[in-house]
């Protein structure tokens, strides 16, 4: 393991920008302006469309939302360095990573609004996996479709997201080790958020997550998560190495879930306020943007188009999404067996009348 | 119902030293659904506590904890995470005792949310009771009042051997009162919670609530109609079945999980078992359908209607 | 049987370049039961491969490999092993399909080794179908013959949706002469395997060939039994259960699984349905008890026994 | 971490004695000479009743056998270092750890007789869990047991055994990390005997599988499972951080299966005869009783005393097993509720007639 990712010393996290926006490491992470405003614009939309999805939930629109602010930068910038023929296996927090693959927010937002499952969008299309609920089992379906891929001779990547709290599950230790003994091209994204619905990570393990790494062979890297270009960086890395053949990284994007578990969920009933206030100081957005404005990469006009951008697109989301309509009762037979077996098209009768 | 549960836990934990209580956000925070509410506090963190989100890992500390003389009443958060902890459910918790010749009690209470009818995201809606009723060394529950609840709860965990209380979410917010008290009928016991003559309606849940409705509705067409809320799916009371099978000869049975190999399938063998020679019509079943449980939008297609449920009871009072 | 489900695995190998084969110990050992026997060395070990001891970690991948468009045939060496995997097996590989709405097959054929009568270990004799049986999404098939074997899993490996085969342990030594061919019954067809017409005996997996036996010892007392393979235990064949119950007007439904909940209560239900009103009898169900599978000494008295399928049929025959 | 046990570099396994049995580090592990006697005394015993149980299978009195030849040191090493009051949860291979904790064997073998399940013996007065098959499942038990334990404010330690292949399971996973989230006193002990039926470790995970306990913040080491006194030591200071109240502590001993699998297993079909000739080599047996007859704490006619004592023995559970009898009909029904339900109860009639 000669290249292992360079990482702080003891937790310290790899860090390119301090969170006032100043670079504390090589800033060059091999993107254009362009592309280094690319993030930004992503990150603001995403902000943004998450607010909207929070106010369609009290608005009756959609069920249950997880929100997912303060982990913009964590999703942004590892999906923004995926290839074309990546594929992501995402949870159900991975909003702002879909918008960057390009999934569509109306389609996705489905699967929020009720309408559909986890996968109202087209997964292979997308190469965005379908939304997953049950903790960590998306580890599994990544492993397996990073040995699909190499079996074909690709050389795409395949990336899981996965939260602190997933770390728990045994199927984040199975799929790690199938990973690492078949030196699967695969790179395991960990958003360390803090917390596990109630759950503060210091409670969900001892360890330190990217130290798990080791113990199946393959490097692991603690990185800040609010960083954007460290995070863009730290996923480059993972990819290069993985496409290389020299297996899979372990990534732990240090990171903060400014706000509740979801909108069902209470905060406070578990949480100081003081903690997410102490949070946003480290603000992802607003450290990049500083960062952005100070180099002349970007200047307010930029950010300002971003925001009007952002707010046009809210709008148009949330038009989409209001005009969902319920799908088709039929459905709820339709897409169960490829070929349904005729008792199954008797019961599809009984049903539909 | 929510508050009736989080009694009976606060009056086991009061009343045996040796409980404990502790699953995924049970602790400080007091439950997705609230049940286990203010039971940190009043009792500590050695008796109440979060766990790691390891479902097969707390279920299986629950069976060493039994070997080490503790009552555990574990929450797996939603019906569809109970399924991680199935290889120790099935293989540990339901065969240990026998494996030991009985020298430990598998005293273990396994709470868990289940069924649909909240409109809630996929995984959110399973009815797993044919998975845990068909498994031999399992007692399961599923209550369908406050008061059921309450009593259920405290008798699973009053209870030597390891019992599945499967909490409907749909009537967690239910509004009921009434004392509770924890004695009246004991798991394995079903209850007859209406009278009627034409037609014995079987249910458990929150389809007890429908069933109710659809025997009003039937009432109206004079079908007088029986209900049974079952309370106990391991073991069924054969005894209330047969009788009610026996005297009024037509029963439809109602569950939110798929047809095939559901508990419906269970009860219709056992009444033909038990009552064959008095059944008018094969037995009814108005189930969930062979499919997995729908999106939000879906749910009231998939879900047994009072329409369905009187339609099957026609259907059969007509046979 | 063994040497069927070899061929099989080899032909199918041989037709499909997507097919994959793997599971723990499939590979360079040829499997516990040896029906992975040579396969890696005709196809390679990118085709045909051990895996780590990781029944969740496996099925989950399959379903990865789904969507990489490969068709993955995994072992689960023992039933009671195949659990760890259940939540896999019940969240995703069951409801994918719907999840994504029709743009990935599932196309995974999940082998097991199963049922008891091998004086096995404890996990080692367990009859998991209700479990598979009663979720939706998945299909189970039990073969009882080497043919029935051959072909069951050609089809299940050709099937677009995703196949548990549930191959009886106790019939992998059988010797059996024959052609194997892949055509005839397919999943969900269930096959009359000896002609009768004073009762209906359905049995699946190692019990056919005891219910065959029963059946034999019944024609000496002028009882002719009809006998019913189910072959597919999801989907169910209607059809033939329908006809047989009308023709016979009795039926008796023999497994090793516990009885409550079990695959017979499905039976049962459905032939009270379909067929009530030429019921002579209810029908009977001779099953393994409402017990852990016991040690192998005790084996004798779980397993339906020839003489318990006789008196029952005798007993439905005289009802 | 400062106490963390000292481990060889790499992959080197901390080892006291050379396979010819000379000292290679500190030999006094604090035992008296009539324990070193007693620690050859178990190995002798049995491996010598390991081979009967062999024979024992060959001649149907027992089902399918798994043998642990070679792996003595490993087990008796470890158990030897328990306190009375510990607590053990063993795989299906450790026979020589019970026979240390003083379970009958008669009993323990009226498992592989067919006669009942892995619990013939009074677990809790042994202190000496049931038999355990579905792989690493005993180890979320063991956690469980050691919280108990700890509620008691007993400091009485939990060890569990399990192989190598064992490690790759969810279970193991999520057991230790529990483990070192809540700091259980516990130990895990992992007996990597190289294979897990046909496949060999290297292809079971690219880690080592001591370094697994760093992740989950706590203490591992390797050892030298074949160097009775390196085991122990080891296990000794795992069971006193324990006790001291620091929490868990993963002990790998390396160590390797002479045998097949099982009696039901075909070692040839996947693995070289000579890697079980070169394994011969480091045999634990040999290599301790060189080391006592060098040292003067055994002579040969004490080696010679537990042959005999190892042959008589092994006949007397010979005998034992053979006269075991079938159970009683009614336990398949007496032992599967303590409050068995009166249809389970109308049940039991009909299958006793
Ligand atoms: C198997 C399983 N158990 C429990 C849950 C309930 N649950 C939903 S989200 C969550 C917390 C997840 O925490 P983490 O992995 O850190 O992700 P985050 O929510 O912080 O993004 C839990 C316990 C679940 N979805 N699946
Ligand atoms: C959950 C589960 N899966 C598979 C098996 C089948 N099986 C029995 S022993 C074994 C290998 C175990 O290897 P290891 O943990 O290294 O222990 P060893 O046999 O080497 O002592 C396997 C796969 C099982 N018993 N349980
Ligand atoms: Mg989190
Ligand atoms: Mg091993």
């Amino acid at each position: 393991m000669s290249d292992v990712p360079e990482h702080g010393a003891g937790t310290e996290p790899v860090r390119i920008l301090a969170p006032d926006g100043s670079p504390v490491g090589d800033a060059d992470v091999g993107l254009s302006p362009e592309e280094l405003r690319a993030l930004l614009r992503w990150m603001v939309l995403a902000r943004r469309l998450d607010r909207e999805c929070i106010a369609l939930q009290r608005q009756g629109e959609l069920t249950v939302y997880p929100g997912f602010e303060g982990q913009e930068a964590a999703q942004v910038g590892s999906a923004f360095a995926l290839g074309q023929l990546d594929f992501v296996w995402p949870t159900f927090r991975e909003l702002a990573a879909a918008l960057v693959r390009g999934v569509d927010a109306v389609q996705y937002l489905q699967y929020h609004r009720g309408t559909w499952h986890g996968g109202p969008y087209d997964p292979r299309a997308t190469r965005f996996g379908p939304i997953c609920i049950p903790i960590a089992t998306q580890l599994p379906h990544a492993a397996g479709y990073a040995l699909g891929q190499r079996l074909d001779g690709t050389n795409a990547v395949t990336i899981a997201y996965f939260g602190d709290g997933s770390t728990s599950e045994g199927d984040f230790h199975e799929a790690a080790n199938l990973a690492g003994v078949w030196r699967l091209p695969m790179v395991l994204f960990c958003q360390n958020n803090g917390w596990a619905i109630s759950l503060p990570s210091s409670e969900q393990t001892a360890g330190e997550i990217w130290r798990r790494a080791e113990g199946y062979g393959f490097p692991g890297v603690r990185v800040d998560g609010n960083d954007v270009l460290a995070v863009h960086r730290a996923t480059e890395r993972a990819l290069e190495r993985a496409r290389r053949g020299d297996g899979p990284t372990l990534i732990e994007a240090m990171t903060y879930r400014i706000g509740a578990h979801s909108t069902a969920d209470d905060a406070s009933r578990y949480r100081d306020d003081a903690e997410v206030e102490h949070a946003r100081v480290t603000d992802p957005i607003m450290r990049f943007r500083n960062w952005l404005l100070a180099t002349g990469i970007a200047d307010d006009r930029f950010v300002m188009a971003c925001d009007e951008e952002a707010e046009t697109y809210a709008l148009e989301v949330r038009a989409g999404v209001i005009a969902t309509p319920a799908p088709p009762a039929d459905w709820m037979f339709d897409w169960v067996y490829a070929a349904p077996p005729s008792s199954f098209e008797r019961q599809r009768a009984e049903a539909l009348g | 119902m929510s508050g009736a549960l989080n009694r009976a836990l606060y009056d086991a934990l009061a009343e045996d030293p040796r409980v404990l209580v502790f699953g995924e956000d049970v602790g400080r925070s007091g439950g997705v659904f609230r049940v286990t509410d203010g039971l940190q506090a009043e009792y500590g963190e050695a008796r109440v506590f979060d766990t790691p989100i390891s479902e097969a890992g707390i279920a299986g500390a629950a069976v060493g904890l039994c070997f080490a003389g503790w009552r555990p009443v574990v929450e797996m958060q939603f019906d569809a995470f109970s399924y991680p902890a199935m290889e120790q459910v099935v293989d540990h918790v339901a065969k240990m005792r026998m494996r030991v010749r009985g020298r430990v009690d598998l005293s273990i209470t396994l709470r868990i949310p289940a069924f649909g009818g909240i409109k809630g995201k996929e995984h959110h809606g399973e009815s797993p009771e044919t998975y845990y009723a068909h498994t031999a060394g399992l007692k399961v529950v599923a209550p369908s009042s406050a008061l059921d609840a309450y009593r259920l709860l405290r008798q699973a965990i009053a209870d030597p051997d390891p019992v599945i209380v499967l909490e409907p979410k749909a009537r967690y917010w239910s509004k009921e009162s009434g004392e509770l008290a924890n004695d009246g009928p004991g798991i394995g016991d079903a209850r007859v919670l209406r009278d009627g003559e034409t037609v014995t309606l079987v249910a458990y849940g929150a389809m007890v609530t429908r069933v109710l409705d659809a025997a009003a509705v039937l009432a109206e067409e004079a079908i007088t109609a029986r209900v049974v809320d079952l309370r106990s799916l391991s073991p069924l009371d054969d005894g209330v079945l047969e009788r009610c099978a026996r005297e009024t000869g037509r029963v439809v049975v109602v569950h939110e999980a798929p047809r095939s190999v559901g508990l419906g399938a269970e009860v219709a063998a056992r009444i033909m078992e038990l009552a064959f020679d008095h059944l008018q019509a094969p037995v009814a079943r108005v189930t969930g359908w062979d499919t997995p449980y729908p999106p939000a939008s879906l749910e009231p297609l998939y879900l047994p209607s009072v329409e369905r449920i009187c339609d099957a009871a026609r259907k059969v009072v007509a046979y």
